[in-house]
Formats: structure tokens, C-alpha cells, sequence
């Protein structure tokens, strides 16, 4: 499904990532852990293209995705960009109504009818368990939900415009605790149709969510160190092999 | 390992951006824009051409304007240097003193009042202050240096001093305001003063701020027309060192010819040339300040 | 104990010019009020004037200064906001960005009299518009682009990332970027600027005053190569008069109602403004 | 979105507006006139009484006679309004134009001195005296019998007809340079003013802006004193007279010839005395 080669990134001298070589396969839950500024959020940013418009970042090695590499000049960033979805730290909701913020990407790609508005709401809104709290009030604006509620909320607006790969970033720092349980099993209901990658800062988190744990290391002076405990899987740690360097520079 | 980074996709037509009528529709706009900024310019000097290849060195250095026979723009340079300098002399001790005390020392409620009143009072517009200048100013000026006439370079030099303090007021506090609450906090920390706080730590600190705002005022100040050209006199003769004489101004003087002179050859390029001046001195003025800006946020 | 004295004597100096310069900026509001007001008959905005101002009121004078700032802004919107949002949007260059920056700032700091001077040129005499409605509207059109540009920017760039980011990764193109979340969401910033733009044509008399009005023989322009009458010219004419008793207190009343339009726009300004801050925070 | 329709909506009932209106200014139902502060008043009213009964929209700019010239010989205007005679320059600029000149009033320039200097007994000045003022040569007014103060020596642009005129008579060289000005004005009004508001000054204003603050003086020369009254212009022998004129390119037409023959009429004189001036078809002996 996902497939980085030899892949490096870096904001004009700082590298930020360097020489990775992994596969993600279909339909598994990968989670990354790692310090702050070890470039994981870099990693899942360069899947949907989101650092075009950042002068001077540079990206070598290839990413393929279903076999196509997604850095060629003609690739078409919009419809990658449906392709992948991605869920932020801070929940972000427009000031808008909630209706209007589930439809919010349907309404500009317009793959389906009008017509099919409310029913693509009510359908995204169920499987992220928030259609029983909000049904009564679609039409209040979205910023009088709760934090959790709202992350819940932008996790439906992505899943409306039906990503194949859902990108994780902290998704439940900013959150109590009975929201992350609740995203954290939702994410479970989700795996059967996308390839999720998660970030996350806690290793209890990752073992209980994800199939495979990636991990950005820092070891003092030398911080090249590939770490790939797999949990959970059926397959006997593909990874090990598959990362040689997860590099990452902090200053 | 190897360096050879590919270029990444940040152009301005990535992906199927160019595609977009969108894009081409701002791109025109932009064009529109730097069109007609690059156009008042090289109007500007196209326009004077006529009278700098008649005049040469003399248009700037000459001190007689004589339609029709000679064109001479020094005593207005300095009528406009005066005027200014008058203007920015008398504003800026008063502004800069006010903003510090407005910024650190007002409580919240008061700060808002006096904010709202400059920045009322940075709107009226310069017929406003003409008028004001004209019954009021011209009038307390020949009374009370015992003048025979009150339209002298020193009436418009303080108008335009009560002109731009508004402005340069706001500005500044907004400079002084901005400085993180931190600054001061360590800084009171450390044992100093309130004072010694505000003029050594936060001072510092918004100087970019302080002098952009400062710069802003020259240039108001030396750009006005209608409130100068109502109170100023209009002469065109180099004052000396006398401020309490009429003179004239670069503005004043394209304000009081420009209509008679359009289209009637040399004349019109001596205005344009007098414009072209003006424009020069402003634009140094506003480059060297976003300059300096760059240079002390490093 | 001196430091202390001279931190006293410094405080105190500051605080005196504080106060005397409120005090001084409040008495011109007061002699503007106190001068203009008896003017103001009940009729004063809602008559012609007679008499070449010297009575009656400053109807078609308060029209035509409306008319002309509301075309100048509206011919200077669309390019304002298309050459922001070129810039912050689609132009990468850092280099070129800056450029257009300082033309930015240049040309906001260009003395408005230069705007009259070669658009009358430009645009009265080369496109031959004569001394008309669109020769001064389109002067002040030009002149009114970089504040215009200043606060659109202001309102654009700050929009927190996170929605420009949230609309990205749905896939929106950037066009749809543009129009379904920059431009909404900025919509109080923009407002912002429009009526500071509005504002500042308001107060605006040396590009006008040989570009697009008249002495006399104009009630409302009818078409636009027609001139309009606007308040800042009448007081201009007023005021050269200023022996004449009559007349110089119609220019106060005139002046009293050009200042209450631009204050009525600048209070308008802040409500949006505030507005604009209050929705950035959510 | 909704919220920026308006903004277009506006901007096509505006273009409408401007546009629709454009084509019934197109059928020359309005006449643009611009020129001389002096002939303005008079003008401004007889264009408003002749609007009064007819569907032509007149409308009048000031400027100065050069202004008027110019754009009326340029096609800017339809008439200009002149205070002077088209000089040599113009002639020879507008060679092509074919400039024509439509007398429509008299008028005297005076004099002007302020209200202290001709109470403390300033009441004649010779041609002389007034040359070498302007000269700079006289700066205070002992020197011509008055008080002990200096003089404020006004000046009006050097396009405007009253300088124009008034340089002629005293210098005989109508642009002249005076190195005794000090203070330079632009219109009637505004020199007026000045001249008001000083306590020591002189000035060249026409008879029309006489009044209880701006004093005109007599004036004297070698074919003697001429006292600045109606009846001394009337008669043709006040020495700084001039025409105040219309002018067209080439011979009016339509519109344009029905508005000059009104101001030459009995409507159009009478608004020329009102104002002060006089009217045209007094016989007189110009300098």
C-alpha cells in the first residue's frame, strides 16, 4: 500500500529524516512513537504533499502509494490528497454548523448529489459514534462541541470524502480520557477499510491500538538507531528488515 | 549518502494550480498592481525628462521658478525640508514621550480612551486641518510673534506637527505595546525601575515599530498638500534660516500649478519633475525604514 | 534617592505631555464641533446648497463625496484582493514577494497629490476622461490600493494555518481553498479594510481637487464621464473665502459633516475588526 | 459567499447607472466651462438662471484664464472664461485652434490696500510707488505717507488675468517678476482674504471684491488721478481695465451660442452688474 524507499526529507540544511526504506501494508494500524522534532509528523505531512508550499523543503528517495510514486510532477495532489486523509493534534472545526462541517469536503469534490448530503452525514457521523450526541443539533455551530466531540467531528468530515489511508497526528494529546477511548476504538472499527499510521507519544497507547510500531529514535550521541518491536501481528516483524534508518538530526 | 535532493513542489503552480481560472485572475490583478506602481514611477520620469535635459543640475539647484522662462526647484526642496523638519522636531518628543507613558504606565481603560481618540483624530482629513489652520493657527502665529501675516513656513510647520502626532502617537504605542509582558516582568525582575524598564528594555525592543512609525510621519508630513498649500504663503524664494516667512513646498506648489500647467510643455515637466523629487525622497524614506526593520529583527 | 527624583521629575514631564496632547486633540474636536454645529439647520444634509454654498445645505456635495468613495473602492477591491491572495496563495518566491512588498509600502507612502497628478494625465487626458467621475474614482482607486492590500494581507496571513490545513488535506483545489475558506473566514478582516479604505477616501482633497469636481452646474453626476460635487472641494472653496462670515461657517458645518462620515467609518471599522478578533479566537 | 454578492451586485448597478447616463450626455446636452476666478460669478449665475429654462446642464470649474484658454483651445471645455488677452504665447501655441473671443462684461482692477493702511490716510499711490514696491524697493509704509509698518506686498499667481492686467499697467510687461512679494495667492477670494486678514498689506483685486475690509486706493500716473468708482470705469478713464471674454474654438454653435448670446443679453448683463463688473456696450478707452 505504502511503500517509502530510501526516502529523506529536510528543511533547507536540517534533515529531518534520512535514508528510510518500509513498507505499510493495506489495512493495518501502524503506530509511530519517538521524541518531539524526530520528524513523524514530517513523515505523515510528505504522504498527502502537505509541505509543497514550505520553501525550501526537499524530499529525496521515492513514496509510492499503491505502487505509484506521489512525488512525480504530474501526479495529481487533490486527488491524492482525498486519497489521504489526516486528522490533526488540535481538532480543528470551521465556525460553521455541524452539518455543514461533515459535508464540508463532500460539497467542494461533489462525487455525489446534493440529495445525498444529509444521508452521507448521517452515515460518516454514526461511525465515529457522535450521531446520538449531535442529531438534534446539526445545525448549531460546530465550535459549541466539546474538544473530543470536535476531534470526532473532524475525523467524520475526513471519512465523508472516503480516504483509502487515514494519517494520525496525536489525534488524542488534546483530549481526556474517556474522548481517547473512544477514538482509540473507534480507529479499531476503522481499520477494516483504511491503512491507518498514528503518532502517538504514549507506548500503552500504541500497543493496545496498532498491529506494528514504528519507532524514531534518539540515543545521545548517536541517534540512527532503528527500533521495530511489532506487536500484536500475524506476520513475524517485517520491519525489522525493512527499516534499516530512521535517521533523524536534532539540533 | 547522497545530497541530491529533488526539488520539491512548492512553485507557485503546483499541481494543477495553472490550471485554474483563478489563478490567472489574481495573477492579473497582481500585474494591475505592479503596473500601476511601476507606472506612477517611470510616468513620473518620463514625464521630466523635458526639463531635466533643459535644466540639467539647475532645476534642483536653481532658485528661480519663472514660467516660460526658468525653472528652479531649490526653494521649495527646502521650503519641503523646512517644513518637515519643523514639523518632525516639534512631533516627535511629544508623540514618543506620550506612547511610552500611554503604553506602560495607563491602566487598560484609559490606554483604549487614548487610542481611540488618535486614532479618530489620525483620520481628519488635511482640508479639515486647513481649515483649522487658516482661522486659528495663521492667526494665533501673527499675533503672537507679532508678524504682519500669519502664512509663513513656521504656521505650516506646526500644523503639520499636529498634523501627524496622532499618527505617530498610535504607532509607536502600538510598538511599545507589543513587547512581551516577560520583557518587562524579568527586567523588574532584576531590580530596575519602571523607568529604567521602559526606556532600556522594552524601548529597545520596539525600536523597528518605533521607527517605522516615526518614518511614516516624515513622510506624511512632507507629502501633505491641501492643509500646507492653504496656510503655508506660497512664495516660491528661499527662506534662509527664517522660519517666519512664507515659502512654498513641493506639494503646495504642484497643488497651486497643476491644473494651469497640464499639457503646456516645459512647465508641466518642471511639475512632474518637482513630483519625481518628492516621490524620490518618500521612497527612500519608506525603503530605508522596511530596511531597517529587516535588519534589527535579526 | 536622586535616581529616584529624576525617575519623578521624568514621570511627571511624561505624564504633563500625555495629558496635554489629549487635551489638545480633544479641543480640535470640540472647535470642530462647536464651529460646524451651527450649520447644521435641520435641513443642512438634505439641502442643495444655494447661492454657491453660501446657504442652503450640502446635499448632493455629501452624495457625491459617498459616490466616488464607493467606486473608488469597488474598482480597488478586486485588484487589492486578487494581487493579495496571488501572493499569499499561488507566488513562492520569496524574493519576488518582498519586491511586491515594498512597491506595497512605497506606494502607500507615494504623496496623495502625485496620484492626481499623473492619473489626471494618465487617465484624464491620454484615455481622455476629462475632469470626470471615473477619472477621480479611478485615482482614487490606485491610491487606496496598498491600504486596501495592507489589511487584506493583515486579515489573510493571519488566519491560523490550521484551517488553510484542514481544508488541504480534504483535497480542496486552490481555488476552492480560497473561496471556501480563506475568503469566509476573512470576511471581517476584508470588511476591515474596505472601510478603512472608505475612510481614508474620504478625507482625500489634493487628488481630487482637479481631477473630478466642479465650481458649480452639477447636481449628481449622470454619467460617468460627468464630474461630482463632493464635500471636500466645497469646503476647500469655502474656506478660500474665509472673510466672508457666511460662507466660512458653511465650511465648518461641511467639514463637520465630512468628519462625522469618516469617524462613522472608522467606528465601523473597529466593530468589525473586534468582530474579526473575536472569530480568530475560536 | 452569500455574503460578497452584494458587493457584486453593486458594482453592476453602479456600471449600469454610469453607463445608461453616459448616453444622454452623449447628445451634447451639456456644455463644460472652465477658466478666469474673475468672469466665474458671473457666469455660475446666468448659467444657473439658463439652466433654469432649458434642458442643458452647464458646468463651470474655476481655474484662472489660463486654464480657460488652454482647455477651451485643447477641447477640454466648451467655453473658456478669460479675464485677459490671449497672449502672443497662446496665440502662437493654439495657432491651429482657431480661438474666438466673445466679450460679455467690463471690468476695472483696483488697487487694494488693507483696511488700517487706507484709514490711517494711504488713500492715492502713484504708478511709481506701486512699481517699486512690488520691486521691493519700498517695503514700508512711511515711505508713502502711511504708518510706520512694513508692507505685505500679495501677489497672485503668475497665470492669473488680474496679474496678467494689473502687471501690465504698472510695469508695462505683463509677467513682470517682482522680488517684493510676500505672500503669493490663487483666486479672488482667497487673496481677498488675505488681504483682510493682514493689517499692512496691498493687493490687485477687481472692483468687484471692494468692501469694507479691503480698501481700493486711488491711483495716479502722468495722465492723472483715477479714483476707483463706477463712474471712472464707466466713463472709460480708469486706466486698468480689461475685457472679461468667452472663449470658443471656432464659432459657437447650437448650445453654445444660445448660452453666449444669453450672458450678452439682458438676462446675462444683468447678473454682470450684480457681480460688479460692467456690462459690455459702454464705450471706453482701453490702456
Amino acid at each position: 500500500m505504502i511503500q517509502f524507499e530510501n526516502f529523506g526529507a529536510a528543511f533547507g540544511e536540517r534533515k529531518v529524516v534520512q535514508g528510510l526504506t518500509c513498507h505499510f501494508p493495506k489495512n493495518s494500524i501502524t503506530a509511530i512513537i519517538g521524541a518531539s522534532g524526530k520528524g513523524k509528523t514530517t513523515l505523515l505531512r510528505v504522504l498527502c504533499r502537505m509541505n509543497d508550499c514550505i520553501e525550501n523543503f526537499r524530499i529525496e528517495g521515492n513514496i509510492f502509494i499503491d505502487g505509484e510514486d506521489i512525488y512525480q510532477p504530474d501526479t495529481d495532489v487533490y486527488a491524492l490528497r482525498r486519497k489521504v486523509g489526516m486528522i490533526f493534534q488540535n481538532p480543528c472545526v470551521f465556525p460553521k454548523s455541524i452539518f455543514d462541517n461533515v459535508i464540508f469536503g463532500v460539497k467542494d469534490i461533489a462525487r455525489i448529489s446534493k440529495k445525498e448530503y444529509p444521508d452521507r452525514a448521517e452515515k460518516v457521523l454514526r461511525e465515529v459514534f457522535l450521531w446520538d450526541e449531535v442529531k438534534d443539533r446539526l445545525r448549531e455551530k460546530a465550535t459549541t462541541l466539546s474538544q473530543g466531540q470536535q476531534q470526532r467531528l473532524a475525523l467524520a468530515r475526513t471519512l465523508a470524502v472516503e480516504p483509502e489511508i487515514l494519517l494520525m497526528d496525536e489525534p488524542t494529546s488534546s483530549l481526556d480520557p474517556k474522548s481517547t477511548s473512544a477514538i482509540e476504538e473507534l480507529t479499531q472499527s476503522l481499520k477494516s477499510r483504511h491503512t491507518i499510521l498514528w503518532i502517538t507519544h504514549q507506548h500503552e497507547q500504541a500497543q493496545s491500538v496498532a498491529d506494528r510500531v514504528l519507532e524514531f529514535t534518539d540515543e545521545a550521541v548517536n541517534p540512527l538507531r532503528p527500533v521495530a518491536p511489532i506487536m500484536k501481528t500475524e506476520r513475524p516483524s517485517p520491519l525489522k528488515n525493512v527499516l534499516r534508518k530512521v535517521q533523524t538530526f536534532s539540533e | 549518502m547522497k545530497l541530491s535532493y529533488k526539488k520539491n513542489f512548492s512553485n507557485c503552480f503546483s499541481g494543477q494550480a495553472h490550471l485554474e481560472p483563478l489563478a490567472w485572475i489574481f495573477a492579473l490583478m497582481n500585474l494591475i498592481f505592479v503596473t500601476g506602481a511601476m507606472g506612477l514611477g517611470v510616468f513620473l520620469l518620463v514625464q521630466s525628462l523635458p526639463i531635466m535635459k533643459a535644466e540639467g543640475l539647475d532645476f534642483w539647484l536653481g532658485e528661480n521658478w519663472w514660467v516660460g522662462e526658468t525653472y528652479g526647484a531649490l526653494s521649495m526642496i527646502v521650503g519641503s525640508l523646512m517644513v518637515t523638519a519643523l514639523a518632525v522636531t516639534l512631533a516627535l518628543p511629544i508623540a514618543l514621550s506620550a506612547a511610552l507613558y500611554t503604553s506602560e504606565y495607563l491602566s487598560p481603560s484609559l490606554r483604549r480612551g487614548v487610542k481611540g481618540v488618535m486614532e479618530l483624530l489620525a483620520g481628519v482629513p488635511g482640508i479639515i486641518y486647513g481649515l483649522l489652520g487658516i482661522s486659528f493657527l495663521a492667526v494665533t502665529v501673527k499675533e503672537s510673534f507679532n508678524l504682519l501675516y500669519g502664512n509663513t513656513l513656521f504656521t505650516a510647520g506646526c500644523l503639520l506637527a499636529i498634523m501627524i502626532l496622532p499618527t505617530v502617537l498610535t504607532l509607536a504605542e502600538d510598538a511599545l505595546h507589543a513587547v512581551p509582558i516577560e520583557y518587562r516582568e524579568v527586567a523588574e525582575g532584576l531590580g530596575l525601575s519602571k523607568l529604567q524598564t521602559a526606556l532600556r528594555v522594552v524601548v529597545p525592543q520596539a525600536s523597528s515599530g518605533i521607527v517605522g512609525a516615526i518614518l511614516l510621519g516624515i513622510g506624511k508630513a512632507m507629502g501633505e498638500t491641501i492643509a500646507v498649500l492653504m496656510v503655508v504663503g506660497s512664495l516660491d524664494r528661499i527662506p534662509g534660516w527664517n522660519l517666519f516667512v512664507s515659502g512654498q513646498t513641493i506639494p503646495s506648489k504642484l497643488g497651486r500649478e497643476a491644473a494651469e500647467a497640464l499639457g503646456s510643455g516645459l512647465h508641466w515637466s518642471a511639475l512632474m519633475g518637482l513630483g519625481l523629487t518628492l516621490f524620490f525622497m518618500v521612497s527612500i524614506l519608506t525603503y530605508s525604514g522596511t530596511r531597517f526593520t529587516e535588519w534589527s529583527r535579526r | 534617592m536622586k535616581a529616584k527624583a529624576v525617575e519623578k521629575l521624568v514621570l511627571g514631564m511624561i505624564s504633563t505631555i500625555t495629558v496635554l496632547v489629549v487635551a489638545l486633540l480633544i479641543t480640535i474636536l470640540a472647535v470642530l464641533f462647536v464651529k460646524g454645529y451651527p450649520a447644521l439647520h435641520s435641513g443642512f444634509l438634505f439641502e442643495e446648497s444655494r447661492d454657491f454654498g453660501r446657504a442652503g445645505g450640502v446635499l448632493y456635495q455629501s452624495a457625491g463625496t459617498l459616490i466616488l468613495m464607493i467606486t473608488a473602492v469597488l474598482l480597488s477591491l478586486p485588484v487589492a484582493l486578487g494581487s493579495v491572495l496571488y501572493q499569499t496563495e499561488y507566488l513562492s518566491s520569496g524574493k519576488l514577494k518582498t519586491f511586491l512588498m515594498q512597491l506595497t509600502y512605497i506606494l502607500n507612502a507615494t504623496p496623495t497629490i502625485l496620484f492626481g497628478l499623473v492619473g489626471y494625465l494618465f487617465f484624464g487626458v491620454y484615455l481622455d476622461a476629462g475632469v470626470s467621475w471615473v477619472t477621480g474614482s479611478l485615482i482614487l482607486a490606485v491610491m487606496i490600493l496598498p491600504t486596501l492590500q495592507v489589511s487584506i494581507r493583515e486579515a489573510v496571513e493571519g488566519l491560523p494555518e490550521k484551517y488553510r490545513e484542514a481544508g488541504m488535506v480534504l483535497g480542496l483545489t486552490r481555488s476552492a481553498q480560497i473561496y471556501r475558506i480563506i475568503l469566509p473566514q476573512c470576511f471581517y478582516g476584508i470588511v476591515t479594510g474596505i472601510f478603512l479604505g472608505l475612510a481614508r477616501v474620504a478625507g482625500e482633497t489634493a487628488a481630487i481637487m482637479f481631477t473630478a469636481t466642479t465650481f458649480s452646474g452639477i447636481q449628481l453626476p449622470q454619467s460617468y464621464s460627468d464630474p461630482v460635487p463632493t464635500l471636500q472641494t466645497h469646503i476647500l472653496i469655502l474656506a478660500q473665502e474665509a472673510v466672508n462670515p457666511e460662507s466660512l461657517a458653511q465650511a465648518w458645518g461641511a467639514g463637520l459633516v465630512l468628519i462625522g462620515l469618516v469617524f462613522m467609518l472608522t467606528l465601523v471599522a473597529w466593530a468589525f475588526r473586534t468582530r474579526m478578533v473575536m472569530e480568530s479566537e475560536l | 459567499m452569500a455574503r460578497f454578492k452584494w458587493v457584486g451586485l453593486a458594482l453592476l448597478l453602479l456600471m449600469g447607472w454610469s453607463f445608461v447616463g453616459d448616453s444622454a450626455a452623449e447628445t451634447g446636452l451639456r456644455i463644460q466651462i472652465v477658466g478666469s476666478t474673475t468672469v466665474l460669478p458671473v457666469v455660475s449665475h446666468a448659467a444657473q438662471q439658463f439652466m433654469a429654462s432649458s434642458n442643458t446642464r452647464i458646468l463651470v470649474n474655476a481655474g484662472g484664464s489660463g486654464v480657460g484658454i488652454f482647455s477651451a483651445a485643447q477641447g477640454r471645455a466648451d467655453i473658456g472664461m478669460a479675464s485677459r488677452e490671449i497672449s502672443s504665447n497662446e496665440k502662437k501655441r493654439f495657432k491651429n485652434s482657431d480661438l474666438k473671443t466673445h466679450s460679455v462684461g467690463l471690468d476695472a482692477v483696483a488697487c487694494m490696500v488693507s483696511s488700517e493702511i487706507y484709514q490711517s490716510g494711504v488713500r492715492l499711490l502713484t504708478r511709481a510707488q506701486i512699481a517699486k514696491i512690488y520691486m521691493g524697493k519700498i517695503t514700508n509704509w512711511k515711505e508713502v505717507g502711511g504708518p510706520d509698518k512694513k508692507i505685505v506686498v500679495i501677489d497672485k499667481e503668475h497665470h492669473r488675468g488680474t496679474r496678467h492686467v494689473f502687471m501690465r499697467y504698472v510695469f508695462g510687461n505683463a509677467t513682470q517678476r517682482t522680488p517684493g512679494t510676500i505672500l503669493v495667492t490663487g483666486s479672488n477670494n482667497e487673496e481677498q482674504t488675505k488681504i483682510a486678514q493682514s493689517d499692512s498689506a496691498i493687493g490687485m483685486l477687481s472692483f468687484a471684491w471692494i468692501n469694507e475690509d479691503v480698501r481700493a486706493v486711488i491711483i495716479q500716473d502722468q495722465n492723472g488721478k483715477f479714483a476707483p468708482t463706477l463712474k471712472a470705469v464707466q466713463s472709460g478713464r480708469y486706466p486698468i481695465m480689461r475685457e472679461l471674454s468667452l472663449i470658443t474654438r471656432g464659432e459657437p454653435k447650437g448650445k453654445i451660442k444660445a448660452f453666449i448670446d444669453f450672458v450678452k443679453g439682458p438676462e446675462g448683463q444683468k447678473s454682470v452688474v450684480e457681480n460688479g463688473y460692467i456690462p459690455v456696450g459702454v464705450e471706453t478707452s482701453k490702456p
